[in-house]
């Protein structure tokens, strides 16, 4: 219909009321041409957007220097990304039950998440464990727990992520490791990888398990461990994603993920490896949220920044060093519990829009996660997602598919400019670790966050279901509901208790001793960790022992003694 | 968490084995960059949007200023029942409905027809028999301000016909009515098959109802040239769009021939086009229809008025693209479609529900397959911007590919002596028959893939709840229609059918004939019936 | 300024750390003009209604997010009812499915409200329910 | 948005002064909300009170106040002493609301029946902050706290005020904030029985150490008899191991407090803390009795346009007031 019919219509004014929401909804248009970060976008892009660049310099073909357009060359046509589905609920059983369901319905890659519980170094037998072991993730107690996990799984065949961001990462790569050991596998074939990113995770609220410097110190230590014995191993992922969660914006996502990584960086320089040693398994995971071309634009910019960081300030020679390898997890703060079958499509966006970035492993939230655990039946439909872009859209068929277009390029560089501007201001505070220490990013954060409500508050940013087009709420969750198996929890903790009568006292002191001295001398700790949970050590005992050397209460909470002295 | 990024290791025999080949059948390469649009001009191919050749956009401000009309499946089996979804919908915040008819309406039977026995309201269509039915279909509804699309093809006279008549007796002048006819007749013998007269008449009923809205109904579309059901049929996008603007230029030259001078009705021409699964493929099939339309309609019709130049399109999600098994992937499918419809620029969107695969959406389905529209409106950005993929080398070089191949059937179209002949010689059947067959071998080879069709299956299906139509439902109609027909005024009716005949046979227009036949009661089995008996009846070869 | 200020606790229980919720809520609820006692993470029943009991607050304000709540709604609810605070409301926000609200009603919550909740919800509610609790 | 209900004034004083923190919780509600009640009530508690050791800290956000209580409360607890504090945070000029956070560093008394916290927003007190904080504390003196902690930001008059009802001043310094210039210029170091030097461990501190005693040193009255004694600290550090310079604080407040008594200074003290009072309760109930009396006769605005026009003067006015509202 043209403009002059719709004036037409407008000159006849309505008798009835009821057909006001009818006109209204008739003019209607985007509330607002913001970006969700916040910055305008134009009416139209035309070539002027993109007179002042040089193709080479600054956006290159795929698998070229600056890498704008993607790592690769072939992209998809090599190799789709891999489709992920997080797994970890109830027992390590359970949880090993959940792994094998997705990974017999094409899910390619293995991931396990830790609960709360794993997360803050606690056995499932402390006092503040038994209300929460395996309700949000899995707990890992001790090498028996871990065996349970893997079972039959050949672990010379998977992938298999694991999924533990806190300290808590040193013991479950220690636990990891020393059942492949067991089972006989040559840990150097093993692939793979483990989040370890510490120093992020205070923010997600496990600030008593990951004191800065704890942090950087038992992170460091997998990343070396790992470089020097695994090189199929990611031993990082840096979790851009849990702060963008935060509420903050799409450049300061790129802004402070960085700044973190190079954290760790600085450190393994320090301890004298080479950038091109380490920096090729280095690994982010980026946040895709509900404005696809902000999205797109963010990744190809966060490529291209990485690519010079690492050449420039960290003179990386090697190609891989410079790559910017990063797995996606759509955003879970855009999916709303009103209409929750609309997050079908929220998720459907942003799965696209990482694909279209290029992604290499992709996590698409369950249509569910705002109301409770992921059901099966929403594991499966996130994973059927990722299949039908990956076989019917035909997104796959070409690399970086946006590359030229005059919004997008405009855009990309608008989110470098901007994530270079926060990167400033962090070294104008001295730097991140500084800015941790001060709790200069904590304020950012809080900022951020409640600017975000307000704009929902204020209809500044409009989400169907919540400020507009809301309905009274759904009753039931259309696909039934999550629960956590009562039983688990219950034998979990029973096998820990058991374990602490059975296993040879004499032994287990011995190993610990190591750990001790390790940690005291400043040497790396996960060999003396891998020790330690053949012992039979458990998760707590092991971080418990190594905090103290630094000064730490045993228990995070300053709840339970070292059984130790 | 997820992060691991080596190598696939799971067995996985399509992993890495991406189609290289886009719906259309081009060759894609697998990363496109500067030297692919070399040729091309910002000014003479791409320009501004609202700008010829408008390959942007046809309007300056786009969704900027107002979005695409939100249209949605308005028609239930009774009419009553259509006109309480209608509401529904508009309350939800659709703006625009899309009516469907029944088999019996479409075949241009009446429900009391022996022939429609077991399908009177079947399939989500309305029964439409009389006035009366267009009466409750439309209760309450503001013909000026609501937008009724009525997918409606051979029998396009006789609705209009009622919808007047209806107008008339609310007071409401015609020129302010809304709304458009599908009313596009080629496309029914090249694909859908619900054609009855020969291709001559029916092109001589659509300028009938094209002029007389020209005079009498300004604001309302008498046509959507449609290439959905050739996709339907099986037609590529390429084929979809080479085959639709075929056919728009030849109602154009109609059109002319008839007398019409090019800037008085070519203004009117809507367009209706399907998003598939490849959105790519899809902007750049819109583009390049906005391109060709607009050179053609300047360059060899010599249109004037850039009203005559935009190409103004309708679009609806791929019905052909769903599937029955995991019912909940279609709301994936849906809204990929529904974002590159958006990202092409349409004027109008309908999207599918997604239980639509095998029932009468729900009430539920239909909320969400509205809400799928709302969140790239509000929440996806997508609408921020016009033609955000512009200068994409990827998007450009695919819509300058989409053109020439377009070009090339334009050529073997004139060579055989243009669509009607075509038609007539089966060639677009036998062409949309081909890709069909070629679709289906690539499915069950497997070189094309659709998720819990030929990959991924499962046993159990989706538990979703779906609509049941009430059985009681044809009983009642028929029997309504037959004391509706007792009750009229048979000598009148009797003239009214004579008069109609007299101008059939004649070159007078017909649409003032079959109003006051409506008004007097004609019911539209009877006005077709009339119609059949003057124009004859198509039969076409079969084609193999 | 005006008398009588409704006074909120917010806090987190158990080990679930994630706090922004919490945080933005309190800060939300200052700018309605309430006193917002922050207690932050890792807190129990018995050191959550104790700073109630000490704060004489009104309301006792929750996040969740962990799927916590059916095990800590109970729990705070008797620690409540044994100290007493039968007139001081007890309202959760979080993420729990649509089920589990009667169940937490049941238990004894008064009002929760999920993700996507606007400013106006709450505070409109507190502000409406202060004081009316066990007044009848 | 009617606060709850609430038993009789006298059950309140009675269940108070059996120690029912409830009853002290309620009553110190009362206060806050300066309702009419208040004075009665005050009345019946002021003869239970006059017993308890009051410390008053101060210093600016961010200088580790909270983090230094905790310990403090600690200590007290250890010596078995039962603890009440006030914590003073302004409210928002804007929405009257406030955010209070410093229970989170209280945390480790989270659930000790021995320890009574409670969070105070500053609101707009008609007789100033300090009126209210009076009564605030003869509540907890009358609930049984052997110990009674006031903290406040030490930022403008209001506050200082607070300070002077404590009988042991600690002003809480950081290096290199500038905080011990600021301070000398608001005059809080001539009200500071010690100066806690707080996050000692920061570079600057030793200069800042020695610049503090010079000033003490040669910026002080000898006569005045006790010299404000600076503990360097380091309150919060995230291992307990590295805490530093709580003792000698503790000691140091138990030296103060020895000294107040020896010399009976401990009564001037009392004495300027009840003279401080009573200029501010007869303030406000001055003022009380004027606008009563004044309040919806529209003469306020008489008075302010005879004086805007010249037709009169604001002592003329006051005058006139006085002597018709207290026949003066």
């Amino acid at each position: 219909m043209s403009v002059d019919e719709a004036a037409a219509v407008k000159e006849k004014e309505n008798q009835e009321n009821n057909w006001d929401d009818y006109l209204q909804a008739y003019y209607e248009k985007p509330a607002s041409t913001r970006t969700w970060s916040g910055y305008e976008v134009k009416e139209i892009y035309t070539p002027e957007d993109r007179a002042s660049e040089n193709y080479k310099e600054k956006i290159g073909d795929a698998g070229e220097y600056p890498f704008t357009r993607g790592l690769h060359r072939n992209m998809f046509r090599g190799r789709y990304w891999t489709r992920r589905e997080v797994v970890g609920i109830g027992s390590p059983a359970d949880t090993h039950e959940r792994a094998a369901y997705c990974f017999k319905n094409g899910g390619t890659g293995l991931n396990t998440i830790a609960d709360v519980t794993y997360e803050m170094g606690l056995d499932a037998d402390h006092p503040w464990a038994q209300n929460e072991v395996g309700l949000t993730g899995v707990n890992i107690s001790h090498i028996k727990d871990m065996e349970t996990l893997v079972g039959d799984i050949p672990l010379d065949k998977v992938s298999w992520s694991l999924i533990t961001a806190s300290t808590a990462a040193a013991p479950t790569m220690a636990q990891y490791v020393a059942v492949s050991r067991n089972k006989g596998y040559d840990i150097s074939r093993l692939r793979g990888s483990i989040q370890n990113d510490p120093i992020h995770f205070r923010y997600c609220g496990f600030r008593p398990a990951c004191p800065l410097d704890l942090s950087v110190k038992l992170g460091s230590d997998v990343m070396e461990f790992c470089t020097r014995e695994m090189p199929k191993w990611y031993y990082t992922t840096v979790n851009m994603y849990d702060l963008r969660e935060q509420g903050i914006t799409a450049p300061q996502e790129i802004a402070y993920g960085f700044g973190i990584a190079m954290c760790y960086i600085d450190e393994l320089i320090r301890r004298g490896l080479h950038i091109d040693e380490f920096a090729p398994r280095f690994t982010f995971y980026v946040s895709c949220h509900i404005d696809i071309f902000e999205e797109i634009a963010k990744i190809r910019a966060a490529r291209r920044m990485w690519a010079k960081l690492m050449k420039e300030k960290y003179g990386a020679r090697d190609p891989r060093s410079m790559h910017f390898r990063f797995a996606v997890h759509t955003a879970g703060c855009s999916l709303i519990p009103q209409q929750p079958l609309n997050n079908l499509v929220r998720i459907a966006y942003e799965a696209l829009a990482a694909v279209l970035a290029g992604v290499q492993s992709l996590h698409c939230c369950s249509y569910d996660e705002p109301m409770c655990l992921p059901t099966e039946k929403g594991h499966l439909q996130a994973l059927r997602t990722q299949q039908i872009l990956a076989y019917e859209t035909g997104v796959t068929n070409v690399s970086d598919p946006f590359g030229g277009s005059y919004y997008v390029e405009s855009l990309t560089d608008k989110m470098e400019e901007e994530a270079l501007r926060y990167m400033e201001e962090v070294d104008g505070v001295g730097g991140m670790e500084e800015a941790i220490r001060t709790e200069w990013l904590d304020r950012r954060f809080e900022t951020e966050a409640v600017k975000r409500q307000k704009e929902v508050d204020n209809l500044d940013k409009l989400v169907v279901g919540v400020n507009i087009f809301t309905t009274e709420e759904e009753k039931t969750t259309p696909l039934g509901v999550q629960r956590i198996p009562e039983h688990s929890a219950k034998s979990q903790i029973e096998g820990v208790r058991k374990l602490r009568m059975s296993r040879d006292k004499w032994k287990l002191n011995e190993a610990i001793k190591k750990l001790r001295e390790a940690a005291a001398e400043g040497r790396n700790t996960i060999p003396a960790m891998i020790e330690a949970t053949q012992a039979m050590a458990t998760t707590g005992e092991l971080l418990g022992t190594v905090r103290e050397v630094f000064g730490y209460s045993y228990d995070p909470l300053n709840i339970i003694e070292s059984p130790f002295h | 968490m997820a992060q691991d990024t080596t190598a696939n290791t799971n067995p996985d025999p399509f992993a890495g084995i991406a189609p290289v080949k886009n719906l259309s059948g081009f060759e894609i390469n697998p990363l496109y960059g500067p030297e692919d649009v070399k040729g091309m001009d910002f000014e003479r191919d791409v320009g501004l949007p609202g700008e010829y050749p408008y390959v942007r956009g046809v309007y300056s401000t786009m969704y900027r200023v107002r979005p695409w009309t939100i249209r949605q499946l308005g028609s239930l089996g009774p009419p009553g029942e259509a006109n309480k979804r209608i509401r529904q919908l508009v309350d939800m915040g659709a703006n625009g409905i899309s009516i469907c008819l029944d088999m019996p309406t479409i075949m241009g039977r009446d429900s009391d027809d022996p022939l429609a026995e077991g399908e009177v309201g079947c399939c989500g269509g309305v029964a439409i028999d009389t006035i009366q039915d267009m009466r409750e279909l439309l209760a309450g509804i503001e013909l000026d301000k609501i937008s009724i699309n009525f997918v409606s093809n051979s029998q396009s006279a006789v609705i209009l016909a009622m919808f007047c008549a209806l107008a008339e007796e609310r007071g409401l002048p015609w020129n302010l009515l809304t709304g458009t006819m599908q009313n596009d007749a080629l496309k029914e013998y090249q694909a859908q098959k619900s054609y009855y007269f020969p291709p001559r008449p029916s092109m001589r009923l659509i300028m009938d109802t094209i002029s007389f809205c020209m005079r009498n109904l300004p604001r309302f579309n008498p046509i959507s040239i449609s290439g959905y059901h050739l996709a339907s049929a099986g037609a590529t996008p390429m084929q979809e769009l080479a085959f639709t603007l075929a056919n728009g230029f030849t109602y154009v030259e109609e059109g002319i021939k008839s007398g019409m001078s090019v800037d008085d009705f070519a203004p009117r021409l809507s367009f209706f086009f399907k998003v598939h699964n490849d959105l790519f493929e899809n902007v750049a099939k819109f583009r390049a229809a906005r391109r060709i339309w607009a050179r053609t309609m300047k360059e060899k019709f010599w249109a004037k008025n850039p009203a005559s130049w935009r190409f103004r399109v309708h679009t609806q999600t791929s019905g052909s693209s769903l599937t029955a098994q995991q019912m909940e992937n279609n709301i994936i499918r849906t809204t990929i479609q529904a974002l590159s419809a958006v990202m092409a620029g349409t004027q109008s969107l309908h999207t599918n529900a997604f239980d639509e695969a095998f029932s009468v959406p729900t009430p539920h389905s239909e909320r969400l397959a509205l809400r799928t529209q709302q969140i790239i409106l509000h929440e996806s950005g997508a609408a921020s911007t016009i033609d955000p993929l512009a200068g994409s080398y990827y998007v450009e070089a695919l819509t300058q590919q989409m053109e020439e191949a377009c070009e090339k059937y334009f050529q073997s179209i004139a060579e055989m002596g243009g669509v009607i002949a075509g038609i007539e010689k089966g060639y677009f059947q036998r062409e949309i028959a081909e890709s069909a067959f070629r679709y289906q071998r690539s499915l069950e080879k497997g070189a094309r893939i659709v998720v819990g069709l030929n990959k991924y299956t499962e046993e159990e299906e989706s538990p979703i709840a779906l609509r049941e139509l009430d059985s009681e439902f044809e009983k009642n109609k028929v029997a309504a229609l037959k004391k509706y027909k007792e009750d009229r005024d048979q000598d009148l009716l009797r003239a009214k059918g004579e008069e109609l005949r007299a101008v059939c046979k004649g070159r007078d227009n017909v649409m003032p004939a079959l109003i006051s036949a409506v008004r007097a009661g004609m019911t539209l089995g009877e006005a077709i019936g009339h119609m059949r008996d003057i124009f004859g009846v198509y039969r076409e070869q079969a084609v193999f | 300024m005006s008398k009588e200020k409704i006074k909120v606790i917010i806090s987190k229980v158990g080990l679930d750390g994630h706090d922004r919720g919490a945080k933005v809520v309190a800060f939300l609820l200052r700018e309605a003009g309430m006193e917002v006692v922050y207690l932050g993470m890792y807190q129990t029943p018995e050191s959550i209604v104790k700073a109630a009991i000490d704060e004489d607050a009104d309301v006792i304000g929750l996040s969740y997010l962990s799927g916590e709540h059916l095990v800590f709604t109970p729990l705070i609810v008797k620690e409540m009812k044994e100290k007493g605070l039968d007139d001081v409301l007890f309202v959760a926000g979080g993420s729990f499915p649509p089920e589990d609200i009667p169940m937490m009603r049941a238990m004894g919550i008064d009002e929760v409200f999920r993700g996507g909740s606007l400013t106006e919800d709450f505070v409109s509610y507190i502000r409406n329910h202060v004081g009316k609790k066990g007044a009848e | 948005m009617s606060r709850r209900k609430s038993p009789s004034p006298e059950e309140l004083v009675e269940k108070l002064l059996s120690g029912d923190r409830r009853a002290a919780a309620r009553l110190i509600s009362i206060i806050e909300d300066q309702s009419d009640q208040a004075n009665d009530m005050m009345k019946m508690i002021f003869p239970h009170t006059g017993r308890s050791m009051i410390i008053g800290l101060t210093g600016s956000g961010g200088s580790g106040k909270s983090t230094l209580i905790d310990h403090l409360i600690g200590r007290f607890r250890a010596m078995d002493k039962k603890v009440g504090v006030v914590a003073v945070d302004p409210s928002s000029p804007f929405s009257g609301g406030a955010l209070l956070g410093d229970r989170i560093r209280f945390q480790s008394h989270a659930v000790d029946d021995g320890v009574f916290i409670r969070s105070m927003a500053s609101r707009g007190y008609l007789g100033g902050l300090a009126r209210g904080t009076t009564d605030v504390v003869r509540v907890m003196e009358a609930m049984g706290n052997d110990v009674i902690i006031i903290e406040t930001l030490g930022a403008g008059q209001d506050e200082i005020d607070i300070i002077h009802l404590a009988q042991t001043c600690i002003l809480i310094l950081t290096p290199g904030m500038g905080d011990d210039i600021q301070a000398m210029k608001a005059g809080i170091m001539e009200i500071a029985d010690i100066i806690a030097l707080n996050k000692a461990d920061l570079d600057k501190a030793n200069l800042c150490l020695s610049s503090l005693e010079t000033s003490i040193h040669y910026g002080m009255d000898k006569k005045k008899g006790w010299l404000p004694r600076v503990v360097p600290t380091i309150a919060f550090a995230s291992k307990s191991t590295d805490v530093r310079g709580v003792d000698e604080l503790v000691q140091a407040i138990i030296d103060h407090q020895a000294y107040l008594h020896e010399t009976r200074k401990i009564d001037e003290v009392r004495n300027k803390r009840i003279e401080q009072e009573l200029g501010l309760v007869f303030k406000d109930e001055v003022e009380k009795v004027v606008f009563a009396g004044i309040k919806g006769t529209g003469k306020k605005r008489q008075y302010i346009e005879s004086i805007r026009t010249g037709k009169s003067d604001p002592y003329s006015v006051v005058k006139e007031v006085l002597s018709t509202f207290l026949r003066v």
